[in-house]
């Protein structure tokens, strides 16, 4: 095991998909503690629908990989009282989108049980869920929500945009022993039935490494318009920045990889260097992220932006089933780029 | 039974499978070389109820216009059954403008006087107890039928449906569709008991579960099931076992199935009712004929005016958020 | 009835609870409206657990005032279902704590259902729910999550701080054809058996009225800081401002009133003239309505701050129980005080 | 039944009883004049459980150390059964450092080694399924019991859960502790069917109603529930019928009750089984005293050690939101 922020030279040269890097992860850790299980719809004979427990029912049988009833209250819930008794169960809840029906375990349980125990009680459980939209899946298939769950303390929520982040991170996660929200975009999964994105297959190294939780990434240095985001959303970032350098604009990338705990000084840290911030999020545009990131810069000292505060994220509308109709609100690299440009004063 | 009720039967089962093999052939008509679920002429996720035709039909017999129905992601049988309108709801599929809810909500979201879908498990069951407090508050006689997978009766929300309108006494008929699967979850890797009917026993309604997927015993079991919910009776908790002819969504490559498929697609209800009815000489070949011609007019009509309606223009992604 | 924002000279000598005002605005739209009906938890004979439906049984009898089974999933939902057939309920969720066993209902339903339906459907329907804390109630029943539901499009939000808002808007949330979230913070009820807070009893006109939904107040003008906030906060800031107008420190103290819609101009104008801005929210500090009000501020032009943007907020901890903890966390008003002086640098 | 065993029943209701008597004593004592719900001694809501110590005696009476608990938000006599430090337990009542959660979580957040609370009605019943679910990987006969009010019976997470163990047969037992009341709401008004027992049915469960708050009966039939659970059995739905003596909180006027509270009040199954005990020779006056003054000195203590315990410090609210 080596905690790293770089993939490792010597297998660097392998590549896999996001889903494929997750269920590495999973596998790796089912291997070293027995303690570990994975609990949810479809996630075993399936291997889960968007791939993140393929493979693991053939390794680990049916006692360690667990198809549940659709009862999302229940089987969340059975996760925690597993977590309380000191076992780490990694619980998958299909889409995020689903939360209402087990808010409550997640939040008043999962969430808050350690501190309400004066800390003598640990919950050392992963939430994995899907989130994402872009192929027309209308409203309640499509959100992102980490805004909605880093509003409430007592979960750390981790976003990969990448294979190499992905699998680390759910290391980190699996040994963490705090609850632990795990979110992938079903667009950075690499799916063979999705529009593929390039950077969702990647290097990642064999050996079981942790990316820490609560670190941000520089994706991408750059000195004119500090861009930060997360998930899919980063990756058009950087297909854009890339873009954008080839006619003499360096944006810099800030991949959050976490919502909580924030890397707020990673990001203060840029803008305090170009004065300047484009906030790319697929989640809701109000009382989210995005409003964070721009308290978090106004609190500090609100002189360090040189141009309006930026943000490119999902207008306050629910999640429309159409094409046009949801390619207009997405955080599509149209919207990005001219919100850079805009911001850089090009 | 009545001849022309049989056969109206057989019609609205051949118009509803019509219907759903050519939105199957739309959806993956366009979606090659490379498959990708968000591409084509319609995108996203597709349930299919082929093989569940005589739940639908069965039910919805019995139901007016008035007469409301949730119907959860698996909708398009329920919905051709309770006399949505065709071209509407095709339009809405296809994502266009003229759609039931101008291309907002897609298949999981058909919206129309009475009729509404959820993509979220049982979650369409509150709903309808609700439909049904309305009616019998307004002194009507109407009824509000729930419809669910056999998956969904593990969730909370059928269970709270259930106390409800049995405390109540509401006008509600819950419906199980019991296709055997929930996506890949066998009905008894998901469910404590061999029949959710058995369940009914837990709210002091009555229940029933209709075996065979048998048009004709599912439409006296929804007819009894109407009446007592019409008659001020309260709910009934109504089992069918059906069948899932078709993955759970398109594109799904099925192989958690094994055997048990080859054996459900023997088990087809439309050609096995056909073969009855022409037994009983209530249908011949003409009219078979005449049935399937007159549903693939139907279907090619209402694709055709989904085809040939604008998608809505981006900026009305922004409109009704708020009244 | 009059749309107005201000009380009526005529009635104005009457004072009610902020309780007593809800009940009495229900019980006119009753009177004028059949459609409307009350269903919840002890809503009933106990009159809702902080007096906000007290003596409507006894009015409207119990087909319309309705007692349910603890199944808030069931009858949120079935509110949902009268609303779709025309009718206009109003639903209590007993404390907004216990959204999680309910929330598909209402984020997926209640809130999208009429723009996944293209606006054919409309859900006139009004959720309201008890909020906050101060009273040792613990992590499960004391939190304000205002900045939970204004995240997620398609419901409005109102929170009213006094007895003439609250019958106000709870008038104008009934009419409203959309799902709105009504909810009041215990604190500002006037309820005899909690803390007494005196602006929670005041003139209430007994004619009907609506206070416009997505408007903020003025609640005290001032040229030196703007203080917005929002609920018993609200009330808190007023009493700081009055001591703080005595000792030469003019506060502008904003009540918000609704959430959603956020009354952004209101906000502006306000720091267009101050320079300076402190939010009081006992709702969660982060990734919420503090930093939506940031961005808000950084978006439109971030010279407008003259000093460091300041939150008083519930820092990102869950509700501790022991009085000590709790009073350290919430915005009590000596944090606000503290705040204001210092962002106007006195 | 052996004469220990009885007098030790009588012992453990007479505990819990001189414990709640006590805490309502300190509760009311400093909110005066004006009552105020956050003032005093003893802050926030207080549900007392007098009335339904003969559940949680008869359940825990068949319980180990190592068997977990989850109670609802009316704990005490169940964590006092249970076997939870009375002082410590009492310390986070009171709000002090010394407190099971370090004054964090308050009366209805009461949480030690395998016991645990929610304030949230019925969603402790999965949590318990968890915990289940690890004794049965690990090969243990532990059980997990999760203990709910009658009101809770209709809660979603009441049916997830009860499906989720039978399901995977998990030692778990479900007790519903029904007091005919949710606050103001009686059963009848929240509940189709006369018993949560009749429930189990549609579970595939064991399922048990005990009448008559009665003590022996309790310990019975949990006896057989915890039986089969640690025989690999599966779970049981047990409910017992029982009484709550005071109101649903402290300051609850409870004119809801009308007449049955005179009623109730005349049901206080304490004295009638110390009655019994007398005419069996199995309690004299000589052992009431014995036991009702060593309950008395416990109490005394406990409540003396949260007294004398240091408030928390204010910094601490920032810790244990994460490890
Ligand atoms: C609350 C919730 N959990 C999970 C899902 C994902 N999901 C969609 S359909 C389905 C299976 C439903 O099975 P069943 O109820 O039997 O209906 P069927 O698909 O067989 O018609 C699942 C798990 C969902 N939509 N909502
Ligand atoms: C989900 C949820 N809804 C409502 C409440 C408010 N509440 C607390 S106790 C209670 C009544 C519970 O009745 P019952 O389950 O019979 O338990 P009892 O109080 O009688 O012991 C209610 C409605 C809650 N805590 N959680
Ligand atoms: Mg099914
Ligand atoms: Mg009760």
């Amino acid at each position: 095991m080596t905690v790293t922020d770089q993939p490792a030279a010597a297998s660097a040269t392998r590549r896999l998909t996001t889903a494929k890097a997750i269920s590495e992860a999973i596998a790796q850790e089912m291997e070293r503690d027995p303690e570990v299980f994975v609990m949810g719809e479809d996630v075993a004979a399936y291997g889960g629908i968007f791939g993140a427990t393929t493979g693991l029912l053939d390794q680990f049988g049916p006692t360690r990989i667990i198809d549940t009833p659709i009862s999302e209250t229940g089987f969340i819930g059975a996760g925690i009282g597993a977590a309380v008794e000191g076992m780490r169960p990694i619980v998958e809840l299909m889409f995020v989108d689903f939360f209402g029906v087990c808010m409550d375990q997640i939040y008043n349980h999962m969430a808050k049980i350690h501190y309400e125990s004066g800390g003598n009680v640990t919950v050392p459980m992963v939430l994995m869920t899907a989130v994402g939209g872009g192929y027309s899946d209308g409203a309640q298939h499509s959100q992102c929500l980490w805004g909605t769950f880093a509003h409430m303390p007592g979960l750390k929520v981790v976003v990969p945009s990448n294979p190499y982040d992905a699998k680390g991170l759910m290391i980190s996660a699996i040994r963490d022993d705090n609850p632990v929200l795990y979110m992938f975009h079903k667009g950075v999964m690499g799916l063979p039935w999705m529009a593929k994105n390039p950077r969702s297959i990647g290097p990642v190294p064999e050996e079981s490494y942790e990316v820490p939780i609560g670190k941000a990434a520089v994706a991408r240095p750059g000195r004119d318009v500090t861009v930060v985001s997360l998930s899919l959303s980063l990756q058009r970032c950087l297909d854009v920045a890339d873009e954008l350098a080839g006619e003499g604009l360096e944006a810099e990338v800030i991949d959050l990889r976490s919502v909580v705990p924030l890397d707020r000084q990673t990001i203060l840290e840029s803008v305090g260097r170009t004065g300047k911030i484009v906030v790319v999020d697929e989640d809701y545009r109000s009382f989210g992220l995005s409003g964070e990131i721009a308290a978090t810069i106004a609190e500090s000292d609100p002189g360090l932006l040189r141009a309006p505060f930026t943000r490119v994220a999902y207008p306050d509308v629910p999640v429309p089933y159409a094409r046009p109709l949801e390619y207009e609100v997405l955080p599509t690299p149209r919207r990005i780029r001219d919100a850079i440009v805009s911001v850089a004063g090009r | 039974m009545d001849d022309e009720l049989r056969r109206g039967f057989y019609r609205q089962m051949v118009r509803i499978r019509t219907y759903e093999e050519a939105i199957r052939g739309d959806y993956h008509a366009d979606k090659t070389p490379a498959w990708d679920i968000g591409a084509g002429l319609i995108p996203g996720e597709m349930h299919l109820a082929a093989g569940q035709e005589p739940v639908a039909v069965g039910l919805c017999a019995h139901l007016t216009a008035d007469d409301a129905l949730t119907a959860p992601h698996r909708p398009h049988h329920l919905a051709l059954a309770k006399g949505v309108d065709m071209r509407k709801m095709t339009a809405e599929i296809y994502g266009r403008e003229t759609g039931l809810g101008r291309g907002k909500g897609g298949h999981m979201h058909l919206f129309d006087q009475h009729f509404s879908c959820s993509g979220i498990i049982a979650e369409g069951m509150p709903v309808a107890v609700g439909q049904a407090f309305a009616f019998h508050r307004r002194g009507t006689t109407n009824v509000a039928v729930a419809v669910a997978g056999e998956g969904a009766a593990n969730q909370g929300a059928f269970h709270e449906s259930l106390n409800l309108a049995s405390l109540w006494k509401l006008p509600v008929v819950f419906v199980i569709e019991d296709n055997d699967w929930a996506i890949s979850v066998p009905r008894d890797a998901s469910t404590s008991v061999p029949s959710n009917a058995t369940r009914a026993a837990a709210y002091g309604v009555a229940g029933e579960r209709v075996e065979g997927n048998d048009i004709e015993a599912v439409y006296q079991a929804a007819g009894r099931a109407v009446t007592r919910a019409r008659a001020g009776e309260g709910p009934t908790l109504l089992e069918v076992h059906t069948v899932r002819l078709w993955g759970h969504f398109e594109g799904d490559a099925q192989a958690y199935r094994g055997d048990e498929l080859a054996v459900a697609e023997s088990h087809d209800p439309i050609p096995a009712y056909e073969a009855k009815l022409r037994a009983d000489g209530v249908l011949d070949d003409a009219a078979v004929q005449a049935i399937r011609a007159e549903a693939a007019a139907e279907v090619a009509d209402a694709i055709a005016f989904a085809k040939s309606s604008p998608e809505p223009s981006p900026a009305a992604a922004y409109e009704h958020v708020f009244v």
